[in-house]
């Protein structure tokens, strides 16, 4: 096997050494009655060639295997992502070192982080960023724990119910065992969170509400913040499409006090939703309250600049069962995967993407309506917008997936049951008009 | 040479990537709504490589040389696995394509549930959790849900001093208070320090096996015994399960829930720090607690259920890390059974061979037969005034990433060697050779060790003043 | 333009600093009339998205751009590539690097291609190999010149009708100028070389004879050796199929003086032809006269062992018209690409390759005949062979193609005008029984 | 770290691949044909990955630095292009699968030669030579196959003093005499010389043009004159073909055969010494001695044809580097005509800034607008005993890659600088700076110049005894 070196002769060397006869006998402290009597029932290891048969096969059964159109967002999103940006992030040294605990050796790692950071700050308007996070949900369920345990007296949380549905249900398990209670803030008649509801509530440690929200609404962060101060409580705002940042007022600038997010559209594939990557920020007076990794700079003993893991002593290695969160790995390839598309595109790369994004969005949103599917929310939205189709559409939906490979919308009962026949639509930068047109016509016919 | 940092190099009007040209017309958004366009560094394309290109060459890394860390299991990421995930049909495909147009996705999961489930002996596997850590709070969240159906939750969880640090943290996410556990003299748990603590508020106890000291736990039915018979469950980490494939299942030995890492065990990279995977496999009892959604195989179709009304919910926004699951699935096909079991059986020779040649020159605290890592202490380079870092940061001079250093906290000033299997003996040899070298070096010419390391790029930094007054941003 | 960091502020501050009011004005010194006056009449730019879909819109019109049966050799082979081949040697460290005219920042280039001259010596039995040629048609061409300038009277080249007809006709453009002469060596009714023939020729400075030959069979070296001996000639051997030395007795074993040859299969796409690998081996008697670069190793300053370009004051930089050869650019990238293949494959493992690639074309070979195709040659062979097919088979074959993506031989009489209805298969690992019984099934319909 | 040569690492029994599973019988050879396996180093896969890694680290790149190579025109290599070519219907595609099967592939090579036709002015391409000096080759075989149809062969051939040595090399080949022509004291050719020395028995003559002291020859178009006018024939070196693309078209001025190097203007990557490409472009009347095969377009049908009498023959066992033209033509795509003449505008820019801003501190024998490089001497420092060498080797002490030095022979000690139009302003002024400083460490420290490099993994190395006593294998 190529990737086991031992030679017999040195198998027989080492024995020697460690005194043992065989290397069944290494495992001589196990109590036979603790060994496995039935074996590993696994296939025939395959070579590498059988592999790939094997593997092209089992991706040859997903539709993406080739060219399609994807008309669905709702968290994950296809975007172009510049061949410098694989290349750059599979070199070994990034790919297969490990957390930078010795940051002697980890500089490349830790400056790229850092780096990571200082771009999440000035995307997202706040002061300070962390590490990464696993994704979206998991980041914004801490953010709701933070907010929870920094309330003096308060114990709910409100949650707009047009924050991401998998986002508030990973919230709600997290909470599960907390005994602390998660309050759902309805959407108004616009497809935006209903203000005068949050209003109405007590007793709450932190609001939070998504913008771009699910149905892709912006939201009017500004009321939540005012409303938010009037009853002490935080601010948590959340998105699931990076790039809307690119156009929109960054939350920071509406005050937020924890921002979360998922950071996909950054640079990284799909991979049937993940691994992605949890952007977590904060205003400065979060920062011992944030959960995982934080890079910062210093000095060496000559004087050098250099990096450093930091603040670990609110991690879980170092606070063991009174850390904040038990966060350990996080998702720091992708941290760095998103560092290399921002210094690409760039101030002004990421604003022309954003809006080519909403160019797209608003001529498919156009383009349907023209072609009889009813439009639901007549306000402003970045790349997704939610549609009413006639009974029926569902077919002709799956009809033109298998004929085109044309992805047109997510459907939303499965997530809101009063709204069968509402699709979530997505038009990316990657969209032509051709296949807007198409489909436009196909809904037609 | 230094490579500023990203926006010192920035400069007005420079832009890296390509711009797509556009077919529709300009929709401008409410100026309202818009802000001013953040603040990012504007570089050429050329620029951006670079920058990384030099980032990347200060770093240490599996494929520039031996990384023996302790608990962390730092084996080969085999190449032809990054070229499974980049498969255009795993990489693009949407989350929510729908059934129908994912079955090669779901196969994959279903199959890689099945051959995890076969390597540790349990009936069902979830693969949501997206790192260890993800997993032991998913394996709790059901521990926790399991007594709450019961119809009585508990206060308790039992966790052992040799424990990692996520272990009582992921047990205070659920509420559990943890009541430390000591090993015996011999470095594993004895029965009857456990019956002493285990009572019947006391959710159960979280075990790692073989334990951090590298020890396999020899009496872990009589502990599961135990836990059972008060009621309580029994959580096993599986970080350290390269030790034993094939040679024991947890799920024969009387564990309940187990998480295991597919970034150490089943050869996915680290990525400097992640994105990790961490399935998590339950006894039959737990199986209606599984996170949501599952994944289901009917007459050769697959689909996601999440009709499972006793579930704990969910732990991701979608399915988990995928793109992992696809380098340990490939992993798991290349290795085979026979594989498996030899990597384990070579990792645990490794780790012997370095324990016998290297306990004449340091300290070993538990002289016992290890598994796949051990476990020596500073001791004898104390009389020197070395410790154990000043150890570690020579090693980096020598070539080599140190050990795990301080942890297992049951030892003092522990420094903790897992090689894994795919070191060949001429590389432990040179690792075996470095230490000895550094032992001598402590006697001869400590001062050389305490300003260790000096061949990287920088020496070592101040991580006080970096704490106190923190800067996370440029 | 990405590719293009000038920003408006640094062109003027430059153009500040060389005295030109703009861009055009640098051209000063060109006269007016020399001036294009169409300009370039080009596309626009396509951004990477649109170059993406171009391209792809090419591949997908060759055949190879989905899973195919390549059962053709003939010069280009169709082996399984390791995936750490390509991800080590598209490392920037390697790919982006120039000619390691600076030995002290070129150490890893060099210690690779002295390492890739030393496996090549290994594989060849040779004592000396270059650090590569274009491919190896022109390194052949290069043994020819090098046997005739050697040559103190004799100006005629004995070159066997089997070698690769490409390679032939090479050698002939080259010598085109020269004055030298190229005498034909016939094939006899086994498929080799006819040693009769060539015995009987004079005035013969080098003998060139491919083993296995273009049909696939394997020529007795050792006769045409004593035979050169006698005509105090160059025995000069070549090969298109290098995994062919992981089973055969090596070119140096016969005592061959110069061994040219196409190190393709060592771990490189096919490409549609190129770029492959011309590799150049000789006898220690042949250093000075071989053509292009070498690495030898020596000592630095503080006698560190290091690597460094040698021996060039053959080469053109140095001698210009008095150089044995032009050649500068060769293919060292490939080089490398060799290196780690067979650093990976190691003793055991092409020899194993190479068995399989024999086993697989004895397969094939039994199951054509089999299926009443007709067996022309009857001697050793390597993972090549001639079949005679009924006419009408090249309409078959077309159809198979299009039908299976399965290619079943090259036909022989574009190259041998005398050979209608001969086709030269070729197996390698690469190809399943299943396929190989799915063609004889085929063919007998 | 020194990384031992591969054989050091070998240890019987090792395998760094993966066997095919044998599906047909095994059929052992005659054992008189067989040999002993050949002594390949055996080794694991992660020692492969882990060697070359490491090699890899000590190499130079563009990707790690500026390259201000003369006459080498080491610019950005896109990844984008990397992408191309690894597409699996080039990667993959077998040479003699037919011209139904290879349509894709066909007309890439047939638009990348009218795309090149158009860039240099000539209505004929073709793409078959392997690298530059391969091109000159089949140039030159060309100009002499034309000669012999016109009944009379010629014996000389003209070569200025400041062109590349492949040039005499390519004609030595092809039997003809180099002539060296003097260039004048403006540093160019001027056309009394030309004129004195073409006669009835010269074949031609080779200019490379802008030549390689960077300046453009603006007498070309007399030069033309006059070897047309004795029925001689012009080649062009198109090496320097960055510096005016877009500017002039060699196929206006009267050159009737040019090569391009697509490993320097068109952006592939030069991989340590190869593969490139060297296209040769001709005038009408060399059109029938192109050699085959050459594509052809029909209907929008591509074929390959041989059919070519007085073709000169066959240059590549196939046609060429196909996998460098796929990325040639994906740049071209990229760029644009626009982006192509900017790229040369910049070029020329960043040639004339440095020649500015150095030419106080360094000689510059011709002080006139430079095209897209700049020749230096070391005139200004050998009162301190410092070469051109000892600067250049200096340079890598300040992490930038030497120009190219002693080259062209016709200036003393020759320090020739081309940046590319793919560095920055930013990158220029640093290397402007390290050159100052050097050249202020001549004054003040010169045996630190002597000395260096200091920074590499090597110190200079001993090429005397290398060259003397070779030791080419381990």
């Amino acid at each position: 096997m190529r990737y086991l070196p031992h030679t017999r002769q040195d198998i027989d060397q080492m024995l020697a050494v460690t005194g043992h006869a065989d290397l069944n006998q290494l495992f001589e402290t196990i109590p036979d009655s603790a060994k496995t009597k039935t074996g590993l029932n696994l296939p025939d290891a395959l070579s590498e060639w059988d592999l790939n048969a094997e593997m092209e096969e089992l991706a040859s059964q997903n539709a993406a295997c080739r060219s399609y159109t994807c008309l669905m967002g709702a968290g994950s999103y296809d975007h172009h992502i510049p061949a410098i940006v694989p290349y750059l992030v599979s070199r070994s040294e990034f790919m297969t070192a490990y957390t930078p605990y010795q940051p002697e050796v980890s500089q490349g790692t830790l400056q790229g982080i850092y780096e990571f950071q200082t771009m999440v700050t000035a995307l997202l308007g706040m002061d300070i960023a962390t590490a990464s996070h696993y994704d979206g949900g998991t980041a914004l369920a801490e953010c709701a724990l933070i907010a929870l345990r920094k309330s003096k007296n308060a114990n709910k949380i409100a949650v707009s119910n047009l924050i991401h549905p998998s986002h508030r249900h990973i919230m709600k398990t997290y909470l599960g065992p907390s005994g602390y209670e998660m309050v759902d803030i309805p959407a108004d008649k616009n497809g935006l969170t209903d203000l005068a509801a949050f209003k109405s509530m007590d007793d709450i440690a932190g609001v939070a509400v998504q913008s771009p929200n699910f149905f892709g609404n912006i939201e009017d962060l500004g009321s939540f913040k005012a409303c938010a101060d009037e009853k002490n409580c935080l601010l948590i705002t959340s998105f699931t499409e990076a790039l809307a940042h690119g156009l929109l007022k960054s939350p920071g600038h509406f005050g937020a006090d924890l921002v979360a997010g998922e950071g996909q559209s950054l640079g990284m594939t799909k991979s049937f939703g993940g691994p992605g990557l949890g952007i977590l920020a904060g205003a400065q007076s979060m920062m011992r309250n944030l959960p995982g990794r934080f890079v910062g700079k210093t000095v060496d003993s000559k004087g050098r600049r250099g990096y450093v893991l930091t603040l670990a002593t609110r991690e879980q290695h170092i606070r063991r069962e009174k850390a904040s969160s038990n966060i350990c790995s996080n998702n720091g390839l992708n941290a760095m995967t998103a560092a290399i598309y921002m210094a690409a595109a760039g101030k002004n790369g990421i604003r022309e993407i954003a809006r080519l994004n909403h160019d797209k969005a608003v001529y498919l949103k156009n383009m349907l309506v023209g072609a009889g599917l009813q439009s639901v929310y007549s306000g402003a939205f970045f790349n997704e917008f939610v549609l009413k189709a006639p009974a029926g559409f569902a077919d002709k939906r799956r009809e033109i997936a298998e004929k085109y490979n044309l992805f047109a919308g997510v459907p939303l009962e499965p997530f809101y049951p009063d709204m069968a026949d509402h699709y979530l639509f997505c038009a990316t930068e990657t969209v032509s008009r051709q296949a807007m047109d198409l489909l436009a016509k196909e809904v037609q016919s | 040479f230094n490579e500023p940092e990203l926006w010192e190099k920035s400069r007005e009007g420079r832009c890296g990537i390509s711009m797509p040209r556009s077919d529709v017309p300009r929709t401008d958004l409410d100026p309202a709504l818009t802000g001013d366009a953040p603040e990012l560094p504007q570089l050429s394309e050329l620029d951006v490589v670079r920058h990384f290109v030099r980032l990347s060459q200060w770093n240490f890394s599996i494929d520039s040389g031996m990384y023996p860390l302790g608990s962390c299991t730092m084996k080969y990421n085999p190449k032809t696995n990054e070229v499974q995930a980049a498969r255009k049909g795993f990489a693009a495909a949407h989350p929510l394509a729908g059934d129908q147009f994912s079955q090669g996705a779901l196969k994959l999961m279903y199959e890689l549930e099945q051959l995890l489930g076969e390597i540790t002996g349990f009936p069902a596997v979830t693969l949501q959790p997206a790192a260890g850590a993800h997993g032991e709070f998913t394996g709790m969240l059901m521990i926790h849900a399991w007594h709450a159906k019961q119809g009585r939750q508990r206060s308790k969880i039992l966790v052992p001093d040799t424990a990692h640090g996520t272990n009582p943290a992921s047990a205070t996410l659920c509420g559990y208070k943890s009541v430390n556990i000591k090993s015996g003299p011999k470095g594993v748990l004895e029965p009857a320090t456990v019956a002493e603590a285990m009572d019947e508020d006391t959710a159960g106890i979280m075990i790692t096996n073989p334990n951090t000291l590298g020890l396999f736990e020899d009496n872990i039915k009589e502990v599961c015994d135990i836990v059972h018979a008060k009621g309580g469950l029994v959580y096993g980490d599986g970080a350290n399960m390269n030790a034993v494939m094939g040679i024991i299942k947890p799920g024969e030995l009387g564990i309940d829930v187990l998480h295991l890492n597919l970034h150490k065990t089943f050869s996915t990279p680290h990525g400097g720090g992640g994105p990790g995977s961490g399935p998590v496999a339950v006894v039959k009892a737990l199986i209606p607690f599984l996170p949501v959604p599952r994944v289901q195989k009917e007459n050769d179709t697959y689909s996601f259920i999440t009709n499972c009304p006793d579930s704990i919910g969910r732990m991701h926004t979608f399915y988990g890390h995928f793109g992992i699951m696809v380098r340990a699935f490939a992993y798991i096909l290349s290795m085979g059974g026979d594989g498996l079991k030899r990597a384990s059986q070579l990792a645990v020779l490794n780790a012997n061979y370095i324990k016998e040649s290297l306990k004449t020159t340091l300290d070993l605290p538990y002289d016992r037969p290890c598994m796949h890592e051990c476990v020596f202490t500073d001791k004898s380079v104390q009389e020197h005034h070395i410790s154990t870092m000043d150890m570690a940061k020579r090693l980096l001079d020598y070539g080599f990433h140190p050990p795990t250093v301080y942890f297992p906290l049951v030892v003092d000033a522990a420094f903790m060697v897992e090689p894994t299997e795919t070191e060949s003996k001429d590389d432990i040899d040179q690792f075996i050779e470095a230490v000895k070298a550094i032992v001598k070096e402590a006697a001869s010419n400590p001062e050389k060790l305490k300003s260790a390391p000096h061949l990287p790029k920088v020496t070592r930094l101040d991580e006080v003043t970096a704490a106190r007054k923190p800067c996370l941003k440029g």
